[in-house]
C-alpha cells in the first residue's frame, strides 16, 4: 500500500469541502445497521414468539439479500440462484448434523463448503459469459436444486425434509436474548458493513470495473475471471452462513422450502429496495418479503403474484429502487457539477513540471514485434509485421483505416493473440501472456472508446490506474494523486465532455506509473489546442518521465510533431520506418497521404 | 364574359296569407357585381333562397347561366357553381376551421360516397386548404373548431368554404352584417378580390358597401321590383328614398 | 402565433400518440382474449352482438343526426333469418350471417328511402312505425316461432368443420365478426364519406349548398347502418343460439339508443361499454325484474338531463378540457 | 429550412449547449466548428431528436421538431449522419440503402437509387456485399448514401472526416457541396476546418456550449485568426 | 434395443424442436431489443392453455381457427409485454432493467395461471392422428412439433431477408442509433419483434399441447430448455437452433430414458454449462468483431 | 240481407263501428300529441303511458276511493294533467335549447319508469273497470247490437276533438298558441307569458291522453302495457296526418281506426300492420303526411 491509496476519503472530508458527498453509502450503511438491530432485537424485547420466529428469518433473508446486491451490483454478476445456495448450505448442515450427528459447528462448516462449492460452480460459466446468460444458468440452477433434493431422497430424506433442533441456540442468555437471535442480528450487521468495506477497497473497485468493462480490467492488470470467482465466493460464503442460520430458525429443511421462489425473493428484494444501494436490500425486503407474508398474511396464496407485480411496479416507477431513487433526488438537489471542469491538461502538467529530469531516448529495445501476423477469418490484419520501439521514445503509428493499428495495438496489451511470430517486451518473449500480465509489466494503454464508468466519482475513475501500479511509485506521482483525491472526490465523472474522458484514460497510465504507454487515437476529436496540450504531456512523459510511448493516431501534424520515429501501415505491412523526415520522404508514404497535409 | 348569369321571369312565391316575393324578373349579368337592396321584410332572402331552390318558387322560371333550373334540387343548384353564404354565419361548428374548409373541396374529389377509403386520402387537399384559409386571414386558426372563432373569422370562414368550391355565381346574403369597421374594409377588399372572373349577387344594408362595390344595384320593396340601375341612379330614385325611409331610420 | 404551441404539441404527441393507440390496441387485444376465461362467455357473447348493434346504430344516431328508432327491424329479423337459415335450412353459420346480412341490406334502404326525407323526431317516429310492420310480421309469420321464437339455433360453423362450437369457442367467433363490423364502423366513419356525414349532422343545409346530395349521402348511412345491424342480429342468432320476438320489439329499439347514449354519442368506443353496461344490467339486476326496465328510463332521464355526452363523451371533453387548460 | 432558436440543452442536469442559436438555408453548408466538448454533436444530437431541448425552439420549415423522437424527426425531412461512418455492418450495401428510404415511394427511392450508384459507383459495384466488408471511406460514402436516399430537407454531418484518412475526405465534401446545390440544407460537424471550410457557405465556432461567432465561410480564416490574437 | 433408441431420436427431436422454436423466438427479440424474454415459457404454456380450454377436441377446422385466435392473442400480449419491458429503457441509465421486468412477468403469468387453474397438469387431445415410423407409434404432435419448427424458421428467414420490416429488424440488432436517425420506426420493430416472438411461442404452445405437460410451473423448463437450445446453436443464428434444438432434446430424451426423468432439467444444465464454459459462442455462433 | 263487399252489411257496419271507436281514441291521443308538439317542438312519448295513467287513475280513484266514472273523467284528466306539468317544469324546459331529440328521449325514459313501474306493481294482466251504469246496456239495431258506452265514447270524442279544435283555430288564445309556435320570442315581446302557455298546453294534452285513457278504461281492460301498445300506431297516425295539423291528426284518427277495421275483415292477418302500410304509401305520395303543410 502506498501512502497515497492509505488516506482513503471519508465522509467527513467530503463533508468539509463544500461538495456534495458523491454516494451516501456511508449514511445508508448506519441507518441499516439501525434497521437491524431494530428487527432483531425489537421483536425479542416485546416478547412475541411468533415476531421472534419471523423476524429472525426476515435478518436472514436480509443478510442473504446483502449478499445478492454485493454480486448483482459491485461484482456485476447476475445470479437468479442464490436461493439454491443458501439451500445447499441448510441442506448441508442439515443432512450432518441432523442425520449423521456431526458437532453443530462442524455441520456448519461443512454446509458453509457445500456453499462455497455452489458458488464456484455458478462461477464457472462466469468465467465465459455474462449477463442473461449467467441469469439463465443460475435460474436453472435454483430451479434444479429442490429436484435434486427430491430426487436424492436418499441423502436428503426426499420430500420429507430433515427436522433439527439445537436448544443450545434457543435458550436465552440475557434479557430474554437467545445466542441465535445475537447471531441473526449480528451477522446481518456484519454482511452489511462488509459489503461497504469490500466497495470501498481497491478490490472492489476491481470487480466494479471487471464487471462493467474486462478489457479495461485486463489493461490495468485485473483479471476479470479471479474477480469474478472471488466475488461468487463471497457472496456464497454470506449466503451460506444465512443458511446456517436459517437451519436453527426454521427448526427444519425441505426442497419446498428452497424453490426458485427464494432466490427471487433475494433478487426481487435488491431491485425494490435500490440496485447498489447499501440501504437497498433492508428496504426491499420490508417490501416484498415482509408486506405480503406478515402484513398481508390472509392474501398469502397471491405472494408470488405480489411479488412480481411489486418487482414490475418498481421497474416502472422507481427504476432505481426506492432507496435509489431517493438518493437520484439527493445527487439531483445537491449537484455541484462544476468540479470536473477543472480536470484539463494544463493543470496536470503545472502540476508535475520540473518532477522529472530531462532523459532521451535510449537504445534498449521496450517492444519488438517479430514477423507478427493477425487474422480474422479471411482478413489478415496484422501481415508479417516487423517493429522495434526504443526505450523512452515517442513511436508514431500511422495509416489509413483498417491498415492494423488498432489491431497491432490490441495484440501487443494481449487482448488478442498473434496467429503468428512473437513480441517481446523488455525482452521478454510475451506472445503468450494474457493481458493482465503484460499489464503487470508495467504497460499502459488507453481505448479509442473512453472506458468511465459513472457510478464511480471522478476520482476513483483515475484511482483505478493508481490501484493496478505495481509496486511503489515516484513521489511526484503520489502528490498528484492526493492533489486530484481532494480535487475530484466528489465530482462526477459521467459530466465529463469527450476530451476529458480521453484524458482520464491518460491520466490513469500516469497513475499507473506505465513505463510503456500504447495510445488508440488519443487526439481524435480534441480541438487544437487541446491536441497542444495532449503534445506537450506525452513530450513530458517520454522526455522527462522516460516512459515509452506508441502513439496510434490519424492527426498527421501531431505525430509528426512529436514522434522520434514512425511506422507506416497499410493493409497490415509496414510500408515505411524510421524517423519523422526520413518517412516523409518515402514515395510510397507520400503517395499515401498526398493532398492530407495541410489540416 | 357575355350574357346572364342570372335571369327569373315572373319569379313569385306565396306563403299561406301573403306574397313575399311577387313577379319578379332579375338579370343578372355575367361578371358583374350585383346588389339586391331593399328594406326589412323586403324579399330578399327569399329570393336568395329560391334561387338556391331551397324553396320552390309558386310560379315563374330561373335560368343560371341560360339553363332552367326549376327542376333541381338544391345541392344540384350548387354543383352548376352557385354558391351561396347565408345570412347568418353558417359554418359547421362542431367541425375544426381545416376540415369546414375542406369539406368543400372534397365534393369536387367526387368521393361523396366513399366510405372504404381512410380520410388520409384527404391530405391531397391540405395545401389548397391553408392556401384558401391564408387567403382570407385564417391561417393561424385551422386546428381551431369553428365554434370557437369569433363572428368576423366565423364569416371569413364562411368565405373560404364558399370559394373552395370555385363558384361561378356568389350569392352573399348580408356579408357585412354584425361586422365591425375594419372588418367590413377587410371584406370589401376579399369580395373584390374573389369576383375576379365571377358573378357576385348580394343582398346588403349597408349602402356605403353597396355604392362602393356594386355594379348593378336592384331595389325589392314588398316582393316586388321597386327599380334598378347603378347605385347612382337608383340612390337617386326618389321611390327608393322613401322606401328607405320609411324604414332604415326605425 | 397563437398557434404554435398547440402545434408543436400536436406534432411532438404524433408519435407517441400512434404510439399509444397501439398500445391500447395491443391492451384490448389482450383482454378480449383473455376475457372467456375469466367471465361467462355467453354474458360475453351478448355483449360483443349489442355492442355491434350499438356501434351501428351509432353510426345513424352519433354520426348522421339520424334519431332511428326502429333499428330493432333490423337487429331482430336479421336474428330470425339467420337462425332460420342455420336451423331449419342448416346452413353454415357464416353463410347464414351473410344471408341474414344481406337482408337487412334491403331492408334498410326500404326503410331508408322512406324515413330519409323527414327530419330529427319525424324520422324516429316513422321508423318507430315501420320497425312495427316488421314485428308484427316476426308475430304471425309461420317461420319465426311465434312467442318462442327459435331456439336452439346451432352453432355450426365452416370453419368448425360444421361441429358445434362451445361457447367460449363461439366466443371467438362472435369476436371475430364484432372485429370486422367495429373496423368497418371504424372505416366508415374516418373516411371522407364520413366528414361529409359529419357535416351533414353540424349544419344540413349548408352541406347541400356546397353541393352535397343530403338525402342520397343520409340514405347510404342508414342502409350501412342497417346492414351492421342486421348482422349483428345474425351474429347473435348463432352466438345465443336463440332469436325471439324481444328482439325485433321496439323497446330493443329504445335499448341501443340508451347504450349509445350512455357510452356517448359519435364516439366509437362508447357504444361498446354502453353495451357492455346496460347487458351486465340486465344479467346481474336480472332478479330485480322489471324494475330493470324503470331503471332504465331513469338512466335515459339521467342522460338526457345531464349527461349528454356519454361516459366517453364526457371523459373526452374532460381530457380535452384539461389539455386545453395546461396550454 | 432549419432553425434552431436559443436552445439549452446537455445531459441530465448540466448544461452542454446554452442559447444557441442557428439558421442553415437551403441550398447552402454551414460548417459548425469548435473545440472538443463544446457541445458541437450535442447541437446535432439535439436537432436530430436524441437529446430534449431543456429551452428554445427548433423549427423545420417552420415547424417545430424539437423534442421529438429521432425516428420522427428523420421521418419529417432531417438527416442526421453519425460520426464514424455507422453503417449496418449485416446487410448488403442495397439493403442500408433501401432502408435509408424510410418514408417516400418506390419512385423517389429509385430515382435517388440511381443519383447515388452515378456519384459513388463503387457502391453499385459492390451493392451485394455486406457493408462490413466496405473500407471506411465506402462506409462513410454509405452512410451518405442512406441519407440521400432519404431526399431530407437537411442533413447533418457530424465528423464526417472521423476515422477516415484525409485524403478520403474531398470527395465526399464535394459531394455534399453538390447535394446542397440542389436545394438541401447542409449542416456539417467538423475538426478540419481549413480543408472543409472551402466547401461550406456559411461558418459557426462554438465554445463552451455557446456560439462565439458565425460568418461567412470565406471569412472564417480570417476571424479564427482575429480571435486567436485576442485570446 | 435399435427401436428404443428410434424412440428416443425421433422423441427427442420433436422435443428439441420445441426448444429451437422457444429459441429462435429468444433470437429475434433479442436481435431487436437486446432482450432476452425470461417470460417465453410461460407464453408458451399459455399456449397450451389456450389449446386446453378452446381446442380440446375440437374439429379441425375450429382447432385452426382457434390456433390463430391463440397466436394472436399470445402476440398481442407479448407485444404489450415488450412495450412494459421497453418503456423504462427509454429514460433511465440502468439497460438491464429488462432483465428484472421480464422475470417479474414470468413470475406473475405462472402466478396467475397457479391461482386460477391450480398446481394440474391438463392433459390435451391431440388433433394429429398418431403415426407410425421405423414401425413406432409416435403422437402426431411431435409431428406438428418438427413441422412448427421448419416452418418457423423458413418464416423468419424470408421474413428477414426479404421484407422491409425484416430487415429494419436486422438493422436495429446492428445499430440502434443509426437506426433511430434512419428514421426507422425504432419502437414498432421492436414491438413488431416481440410480437413475432410470441406468435411463435402461442403457435407452438398450442400445437405441441398434446405432448408437453400443460401445468402453470412448467413455463420454466420451456424457457430454459430453449434457452440451452439458443446457446448450443449461438446466439442470434437461427439455423443453429435447427441443431440445437434437437441436440438438446435428444439428450434430455435420453437423460430421463437412461438416468431418469428427475434428471432431465440436470443434463439440460450441464450442457448448458458446459457449452457456456468450453463454447460460448455456440457450436453455429460466430465470433463477431466488436469495437474496442 | 243486404250485404256490403262481398259481407253481411251488419258484420259491415259492425266492425265501422270498432273502427270508429279505436278510431276515437286515436285521434284524441294523436290530438293530444299535435297539440303538444305544435307548441314544445317534442314528441311526446310519455303519452302512451299517460293515457295508460288516465286509466288507472281511474281505476284507482274508484278502487280506492269509491269515486265513479263521471268525477274521474275530470278528475283523472287534471290529475294527470298536473302530473305532466310538473314534468315540464322539471325537466322539459331545461331542454328548448337543444335538439329536439333530446327531448323525444327524455320523454321516452319518463315512459320507461312509469310503465315498468306500473307493470311491476300491477303486472300486465288488465284491471277491469265497469262503465257508468247511465251508459251500460246496448241499444239494439235490427242488423246490429250496439253497447251505449262505444256509442258514447264515440259522441264524446268527436265533441272533445272538435272543442280542441275550434279553440285552436278560430279562437284568440288559438292565435296566441299558433303564434307562439312560429315566434316565441315576438310573442313574449307582446307581453305574454310564453312559458307559462307552453306549460298550459302541455298540461292540456296530456289531460286529453288522460281523457282517452278514462275513456278507454271500460272498454279495454286497464293494465300498464295500454300505453307502451298504442303509441306506434298513435305516431304514425301523427304522421300520415301531418305533423302539427291539429285537423289532419283527428281526422286521420277516425280514418284509420276505420281503415284499420275493415282490414280485419278483409285479411285479418294485415289488421295490425295497415296502419303502417298505409303509413308508408302515403309518405311516398305525399311526404308531408295527408294534411301537412310543405314547412
Amino acid at each position: 500500500m502506498t501512502a497515497a491509496s492509505n488516506t482513503y476519503p471519508n465522509a467527513q472530508q467530503g463533508e468539509t469541502a463544500k461538495k456534495a458527498r458523491f454516494n451516501s453509502d456511508l449514511t445508508q450503511v448506519k441507518i441499516g445497521l439501525v434497521l437491524i438491530l431494530l428487527t432483531g432485537i425489537g421483536p425479542v424485547l416485546a416478547g412475541n414468539e411468533y415476531w421472534i420466529h419471523t423476524f429472525q428469518l426476515v435478518n436472514i433473508y436480509i443478510a442473504a439479500s446483502i449478499f445478492q446486491n454485493f454480486l448483482f451490483i459491485d461484482a456485476g454478476q447476475k445470479s437468479f440462484g442464490q436461493g439454491a445456495i443458501l439451500g445447499l448450505s441448510a441442506y448441508g448442515t442439515a443432512i450432518l448434523f441432523g442425520l449423521h450427528g456431526v458437532p453443530f459447528v462442524l455441520a456448519a462448516l461443512g454446509g458453509i463448503a457445500a456453499a462455497a462449492l455452489g458458488g464456484l460452480l455458478f462461477a464457472l460459466p462466469a468465467l465465459r459469459v455474462q449477463g442473461f446468460h449467467l441469469g439463465f444458468v443460475t435460474m436453472s440452477a435454483a430451479i434444479v436444486f429442490p429436484q435434486l433434493l427430491v430426487t436424492l431422497d436418499r441423502w436428503t430424506n426426499g420430500i420429507n425434509g430433515i427436522s433439527v433442533r439445537i436448544p443450545a441456540l434457543m435458550t436465552p442468555i440475557a434479557f430474554g436474548i437467545s445466542p441465535l437471535a445475537l447471531l441473526v442480528t449480528i451477522f446481518p450487521m456484519l454482511a452489511l458493513i462488509v459489503h461497504y468495506l469490500i466497495r470501498r477497497s481497491r478490490l472492489g473497485r476491481n470487480m466494479f470495473v471487471s464487471s462493467l468493462s474486462p478489457e479495461a480490467a485486463r489493461s490495468l492488470g485485473i483479471k476479470p475471471g479471479l474477480m469474478r470467482f472471488a466475488a461468487f465466493l463471497i457472496a456464497a460464503i454470506g449466503t451460506g452462513i444465512c443458511g446456517v442460520l436459517y437451519l436453527p430458525v426454521v427448526a427444519f429443511v425441505s426442497p419446498q422450502g428452497f424453490n426458485i421462489e427464494l432466490s427471487f425473493v433475494f433478487f426481487f428484494a435488491v431491485v425494490v429496495g435500490g440496485r447498489g444501494q447499501m440501504l437497498g436490500p433492508i428496504i426491499g425486503v420490508a417490501i416484498i418479503y415482509v408486506l405480503p407474508n406478515v402484513l398481508l398474511a390472509q392474501f398469502v396464496e397471491y405472494r408470488l403474484l405480489m411479488y412480481g407485480c411489486l418487482t414490475m411496479g418498481a421497474v416502472m416507477l422507481f427504476p432505481d429502487g426506492i432507496v435509489g431513487s431517493i438518493e437520484r433526488l439527493r445527487s439531483k438537489k445537491n449537484h455541484g457539477g462544476t468540479g470536473e471542469r477543472a480536470f484539463r491538461i494544463d493543470g496536470f502538467l503545472a502540476q508535475l513540471a520540473g518532477t522529472g529530469t530531462a532523459k532521451e531516448p535510449t537504445e534498449e529495445i521496450a517492444v519488438e514485434v517479430r514477423n507478427g501476423t493477425k487474422r480474422f477469418g479471411a482478413v489478415v490484419a496484422v501481415d508479417g509485421v516487423n517493429l522495434k520501439v526504443r526505450k523512452g521514445e515517442i513511436h508514431g503509428l500511422i495509416g489509413a483505416n483498417g491498415s492494423g493499428k488498432t489491431s497491432l495495438l490490441n495484440v501487443l496489451t494481449g487482448l488478442s493473440r498473434l496467429n503468428d511470430g512473437s513480441f517481446y517486451i523488455n525482452g521478454v518473449d510475451t506472445t503468450d501472456y494474457p493481458a493482465d500480465k503484460i499489464a503487470n509489466m508495467q504497460l499502459g494503454r488507453t481505448f479509442q472508446a473512453p472506458r468511465i464508468f459513472s457510478q464511480m466519482s471522478l476520482w476513483d475513475n483515475l484511482r483505478l490506474g493508481l490501484d493496478a501500479r505495481n509496486g511503489k511509485g515516484s513521489d511526484a506521482i503520489d502528490a498528484l494523486a492526493r492533489a486530484m483525491e481532494t480535487e475530484f472526490g466528489h465530482d462526477r465523472a459521467d459530466l465529463l465532455s469527450h476530451g476529458q474522458r480521453r484524458l482520464v484514460e491518460v491520466m490513469r497510465t500516469v497513475l499507473k506509473e506505465s513505463t510503456i504507454v500504447l495510445f488508440d487515437e488519443p487526439a481524435a476529436g480534441l480541438s487544437k489546442s487541446e491536441r497542444n496540450n495532449f503534445a506537450d504531456l506525452v513530450r513530458f512523459l517520454s522526455r522527462q518521465l522516460g516512459k515509452t510511448v506508441i502513439l496510434v493516431e490519424h492527426d498527421l501534424d501531431l505525430v509528426w510533431g512529436i514522434a522520434d520515429r514512425i511506422t507506416v501501415l497499410d493493409q497490415g505491412r509496414v510500408v515505411s520506418s524510421g524517423n519523422p523526415e526520413a518517412v516523409a520522404k518515402d514515395a510510397a508514404v507520400q503517395h499515401m497521404f498526398v493532398g492530407a497535409r495541410h489540416a | 364574359m357575355d350574357g346572364w348569369a342570372i335571369e327569373t321571369s315572373g319569379l313569385t312565391k306565396s306563403f299561406v296569407g301573403f306574397v313575399a316575393v311577387n313577379n319578379v324578373n332579375l338579370r343578372v349579368r355575367k361578371g358583374s357585381i350585383f346588389a339586391l337592396i331593399g328594406p326589412n321584410g323586403a324579399g330578399k332572402t327569399t329570393v336568395f333562397n329560391l334561387l338556391t331552390k331551397f324553396l320552390p318558387p309558386t310560379s315563374g322560371r330561373i335560368m343560371i347561366n341560360g339553363q332552367d333550373v326549376s327542376a333541381l334540387k338544391p345541392h344540384a343548384i350548387a354543383r352548376l357553381g352557385v354558391s351561396r353564404s347565408f345570412q347568418i354565419s353558417s359554418v359547421f361548428p362542431q367541425l375544426t376551421v381545416h376540415e369546414n374548409v375542406r369539406v368543400a373541396l372534397q365534393r369536387k374529389n367526387r368521393d361523396d360516397f366513399n366510405f372504404w377509403q381512410t380520410d388520409r386520402c384527404l391530405s391531397v387537399l391540405d395545401e389548397r386548404v391553408e392556401e384558401l384559409l391564408a387567403a382570407v386571414g385564417l391561417g393561424d386558426y385551422a386546428r381551431h373548431q369553428a365554434s370557437d372563432l369569433p363572428y368576423g373569422r366565423k364569416r371569413a370562414l364562411e368565405i373560404a368554404t364558399t370559394l373552395a368550391l370555385d363558384p361561378s355565381i356568389l350569392l352573399l346574403d348580408e356579408p357585412m352584417a354584425g361586422l365591425g369597421s375594419e372588418d367590413i374594409k377587410g371584406v370589401s377588399a376579399l369580395i373584390r378580390s374573389v369576383a375576379q372572373g365571377r358573378t357576385v349577387v348580394m343582398v346588403e344594408h349597408n349602402l356605403r358597401v353597396v355604392a362602393e362595390l356594386c355594379d348593378w344595384v336592384a331595389v325589392l320593396q314588398r316582393g316586388q321590383l321597386l327599380t334598378e340601375g347603378s347605385y347612382a341612379d337608383v340612390s337617386a330614385n326618389p321611390a327608393v328614398i322613401e322606401a328607405y325611409m320609411g324604414n332604415s331610420h326605425a | 402565433m397563437a398557434m404554435a404551441p398547440l402545434e408543436t404539441k400536436i406534432a411532438a404527441a404524433n408519435g407517441s400518440v400512434r404510439q399509444r393507440q397501439l398500445i391500447i390496441i395491443l391492451l384490448v387485444a389482450v383482454a378480449l382474449s383473455a376475457a372467456p376465461f375469466l367471465i361467462y362467455p355467453m354474458f360475453l357473447i351478448n355483449v360483443l352482438c349489442f355492442a355491434l348493434f350499438a356501434c351501428a346504430f351509432n353510426l345513424v344516431m352519433g354520426y348522421s343526426g339520424l334519431l332511428s328508432f326502429g333499428h330493432a327491424a333490423f337487429f331482430g329479423s336479421a336474428a330470425y333469418i339467420s337462425g332460420y337459415c342455420a336451423k331449419t335450412m342448416g346452413l353454415p353459420a357464416e353463410l347464414a350471417i351473410l344471408v341474414a346480412t344481406s337482408c337487412s341490406v334491403v331492408l334498410g334502404l326500404i326503410f331508408g328511402w322512406v324515413a330519409i326525407r323527414k327530419q330529427g323526431i319525424y324520422f324516429g317516429m316513422i321508423t318507430l312505425a315501420m320497425a312495427q310492420v316488421v314485428y308484427f310480421i316476426a308475430v304471425q309469420a309461420p317461420f319465426t316461432g311465434g312467442e318462442d321464437g327459435l331456439q336452439g339455433v346451432p352453432r355450426k360453423a365452416l370453419v368448425s368443420a360444421m361441429a358445434p362450437m362451445s361457447d367460449r369457442q363461439s366466443y371467438f367467433f362472435v369476436l371475430a365478426f364484432f372485429l370486422i363490423g367495429f373496423c368497418i364502423i371504424y372505416r366508415i366513419v374516418h373516411s371522407p364519406f364520413g366528414h361529409i356525414l359529419r357535416s351533414i349532422k353540424e349544419n344540413e343545409t349548408r352541406a347541400a349548398s356546397l353541393g352535397y346530395d343530403v338525402d342520397r349521402i343520409k340514405l347510404i348511412a342508414f342502409t350501412l347502418s342497417a346492414t351492421l345491424s342486421g348482422m349483428a342480429g345474425a351474429v347473435k342468432a348463432i352466438g345465443f343460439q336463440l332469436a325471439t320476438l324481444t328482439d325485433v320489439e321496439f323497446f330493443m329499439s329504445g335499448e341501443v339508443v340508451l347504450m349509445v347514449l350512455v357510452g356517448g354519442l359519435a364516439t366509437m368506443t362508447g357504444p361498446v361499454l354502453g353495451a357492455a353496461i346496460i347487458i351486465a344490467m340486465q344479467y346481474y339486476l336480472s332478479e330485480f325484474g322489471i324494475w330493470v326496465k324503470a331503471l332504465h328510463g331513469m338512466i335515459f332521464i339521467v342522460c338526457v338531463m345531464a349527461f349528454r355526452r356519454g361516459i366517453v363523451g364526457e371523459i373526452g371533453a374532460y381530457l380535452s378540457r384539461r389539455r386545453g387548460a395546461s396550454d | 429550412m432549419l432553425e434552431v432558436r436559443n436552445i439549452v440543452a446537455g445531459y441530465g442536469t448540466i448544461p452542454v449547449l446554452r442559447d444557441v442559436s442557428l439558421k442553415a438555408n437551403a441550398g447552402e453548408i454551414l460548417l459548425i466548428g469548435g473545440e472538443n466538448g463544446a457541445g458541437k454533436s450535442t447541437l446535432l444530437g439535439t436537432i436530430a431528436g436524441f437529446n430534449k431541448p431543456d429551452q428554445g425552439e427548433i423549427l423545420l420549415d417552420g415547424k417545430p421538431i424539437g423534442g421529438m423522437a429521432p425516428e420522427v424527426v428523420a421521418r419529417s425531412g432531417l438527416r442526421l449522419v453519425l460520426d464514424g461512418h455507422r453503417v449496418f455492418p449485416e446487410l448488403s450495401v442495397y439493403d442500408n440503402l433501401r432502408l435509408g428510404a424510410a418514408a417516400g415511394g418506390r419512385q423517389v427511392f429509385k430515382r435517388a437509387l440511381e443519383e447515388i450508384y452515378d456519384v459513388f459507383p463503387v457502391l453499385k459495384e459492390k451493392h451485394r456485399l455486406y457493408a462490413r466488408d466496405l473500407s471506411g471511406g465506402q462506409q462513410q460514402m454509405l452512410a451518405l448514401g442512406q441519407a440521400f436516399i432519404a431526399q431530407p430537407k437537411v442533413l447533418l454531418c457530424d465528423e464526417p472526416s472521423m476515422g477516415l484518412a484525409q485524403a478520403l475526405l474531398p470527395p465526399i465534401l464535394s459531394f455534399l457541396r453538390r447535394w446542397a446545390e440542389t436545394g438541401t440544407a447542409v449542416i456539417i460537424v467538423e475538426q478540419h476546418l481549413a480543408v472543409t471550410s472551402s466547401y461550406a457557405d456559411q461558418a459557426m465556432i462554438i465554445e463552451r456550449g455557446t456560439v462565439k461567432f458565425s460568418c461567412p465561410a470565406s471569412e472564417l480564416e480570417a476571424r479564427l485568426g482575429a480571435a486567436a490574437s485576442v485570446g | 434395443m435399435l427401436s428404443e433408441i428410434l424412440i428416443i431420436v425421433i422423441r427427442g427431436i420433436a422435443i428439441g424442436s420445441i426448444f429451437a422454436t422457444i429459441a429462435m423466438s429468444f433470437n429475434i427479440v433479442h436481435g431487436a431489443t437486446n432482450i432476452f424474454n425470461f417470460a417465453q415459457g410461460n407464453m408458451f404454456i399459455l399456449g397450451g392453455f389456450a389449446a386446453y380450454f378452446l381446442a380440446n377436441g375440437a374439429g379441425i377446422g375450429m382447432w385452426a381457427m382457434m390456433l390463430i385466435v391463440a397466436g394472436l392473442a399470445i402476440a398481442a400480449l407479448v407485444s404489450f409485454q415488450g412495450y412494459i419491458t421497453l418503456l423504462p429503457l427509454r429514460s433511465s441509465v440502468e439497460q438491464d432493467s429488462w432483465l428484472i421486468s421480464t422475470v417479474s412477468v414470468s413470475v406473475i403469468v405462472g402466478a396467475i395461471l397457479m391461482i386460477t387453474q391450480g398446481p394440474f397438469a391438463y392433459s390435451v387431445q391431440s388433433i394429429a392422428p398418431s403415426f407410425r415410423i421405423f414401425g413406432t407409434r409416435t403422437p402426431g404432435a411431435y409431428g406438428l412439433a418438427i413441422f412448427a419448427m421448419i416452418f418457423w424458421y423458413v418464416a423468419l428467414r424470408l421474413f428477414l431477408k426479404h421484407t422491409y420490416s425484416g430487415l429494419a429488424i436486422s438493422a436495429l440488432s446492428q445499430d440502434f442509433d443509426a437506426a433511430r436517425a434512419a428514421g426507422l420506426p425504432v419502437r414498432r420493430l421492436q414491438l413488431l419483434a416481440f410480437a413475432i416472438s410470441g406468435l411463435m411461442v402461442g403457435s407452438v404452445g398450442f400445437l405441441v399441447a398434446p405432448v408437453i405437460s400443460v401445468s402453470p410451473d412448467a413455463g420454466l423448463k420451456y424457457v430454459l430448455n430453449g434457452f440451452v437450445a439458443a446457446v448450443v446453436g449461438g446466439i442470434g443464428s437461427n439455423i443453429g437452433t435447427l441443431i440445437g434444438g434437437p441436440l438438446v432434446g435428444v439428450v434430455a430424451m435420453l437423460t430421463a430414458y437412461k438416468v431418469g426423468g428427475a434428471y432431465q432439467d440436470v443434463a439440460s444444465l450441464l450442457v448448458l454449462v458446459s457449452i457456456l464454459v468450453f463454447r460460448p459462442q455456440g457450436i453455429f455462433g460466430r465470433v463477431t468483431a466488436r469495437r474496442v | 240481407m243486404m250485404s256490403i263487399f262481398s259481407m253481411p252489411a251488419d258484420v259491415f257496419l259492425g266492425q265501422l263501428l270498432l273502427g270508429l271507436i279505436n278510431g276515437s281514441f286515436y285521434a284524441i291521443l294523436s290530438l293530444g300529441l299535435a297539440v303538444i308538439f305544435g307548441l314544445l317542438q317534442i314528441i311526446n312519448f310519455t303519452h302512451g303511458a299517460q293515457y295508460m295513467m288516465g286509466a288507472f287513475v281511474a281505476w284507482m280513484l274508484l278502487h280506492y276511493f269509491g269515486i265513479g266514472y263521471w268525477p274521474a273523467l275530470i278528475l283523472s284528466p287534471i290529475i294527470v294533467g298536473s302530473l305532466g306539468v310538473l314534468l315540464e317544469r322539471t325537466m322539459f324546459r331545461k331542454l328548448y335549447n337543444l335538439d329536439h331529440i333530446y327531448g323525444f328521449l327524455l320523454t321516452y325514459g319518463v315512459a320507461l319508469v312509469v310503465e315498468s313501474a306500473f307493470r311491476a306493481q300491477y303486472g300486465v294482466s288488465g284491471q277491469p273497470y265497469r262503465p257508468p251504469n247511465a251508459l251500460s246496456g246496448i241499444i239494439d239495431l235490427d242488423f246490429m247490437v250496439l253497447p251505449i258506452y262505444r256509442l258514447w265514447v264515440v259522441a264524446a270524442s268527436i265533441v272533445v276533438c272538435a272543442a280542441t279544435w275550434i279553440v285552436i283555430e278560430k279562437t284568440k288564445l288559438g292565435a296566441y298558441l299558433r303564434a307562439a309556435t312560429e315566434k316565441p320570442v315576438l310573442l313574449r315581446a307582446f307581453g305574454v307569458n310564453v312559458p307559462r302557455m307552453i306549460m298550459i298546453t302541455y298540461g292540456f294534452g296530456v289531460g286529453l291522453a288522460a281523457l282517452a285513457g278514462v275513456l278507454a278504461a271500460p272498454i279495454y281492460q286497464v293494465s300498464a302495457i295500454m300505453g307502451g301498445n298504442i303509441m306506434p300506431v298513435i305516431f304514425a297516425v301523427v304522421v300520415i296526418g301531418g305533423m302539427g295539423s291539429i285537423g289532419g291528426a283527428i281526422l286521420t284518427g277516425f280514418g284509420l281506426g276505420i281503415l284499420e277495421a275493415f282490414a280485419k275483415l278483409l285479411y285479418p292477418p294485415a289488421a295490425s300492420t295497415v296502419i303502417f302500410i298505409a303509413m308508408i304509401i302515403i309518405l311516398t305520395v305525399r311526404p308531408a303526411g295527408l294534411f301537412g303543410r310543405t314547412r
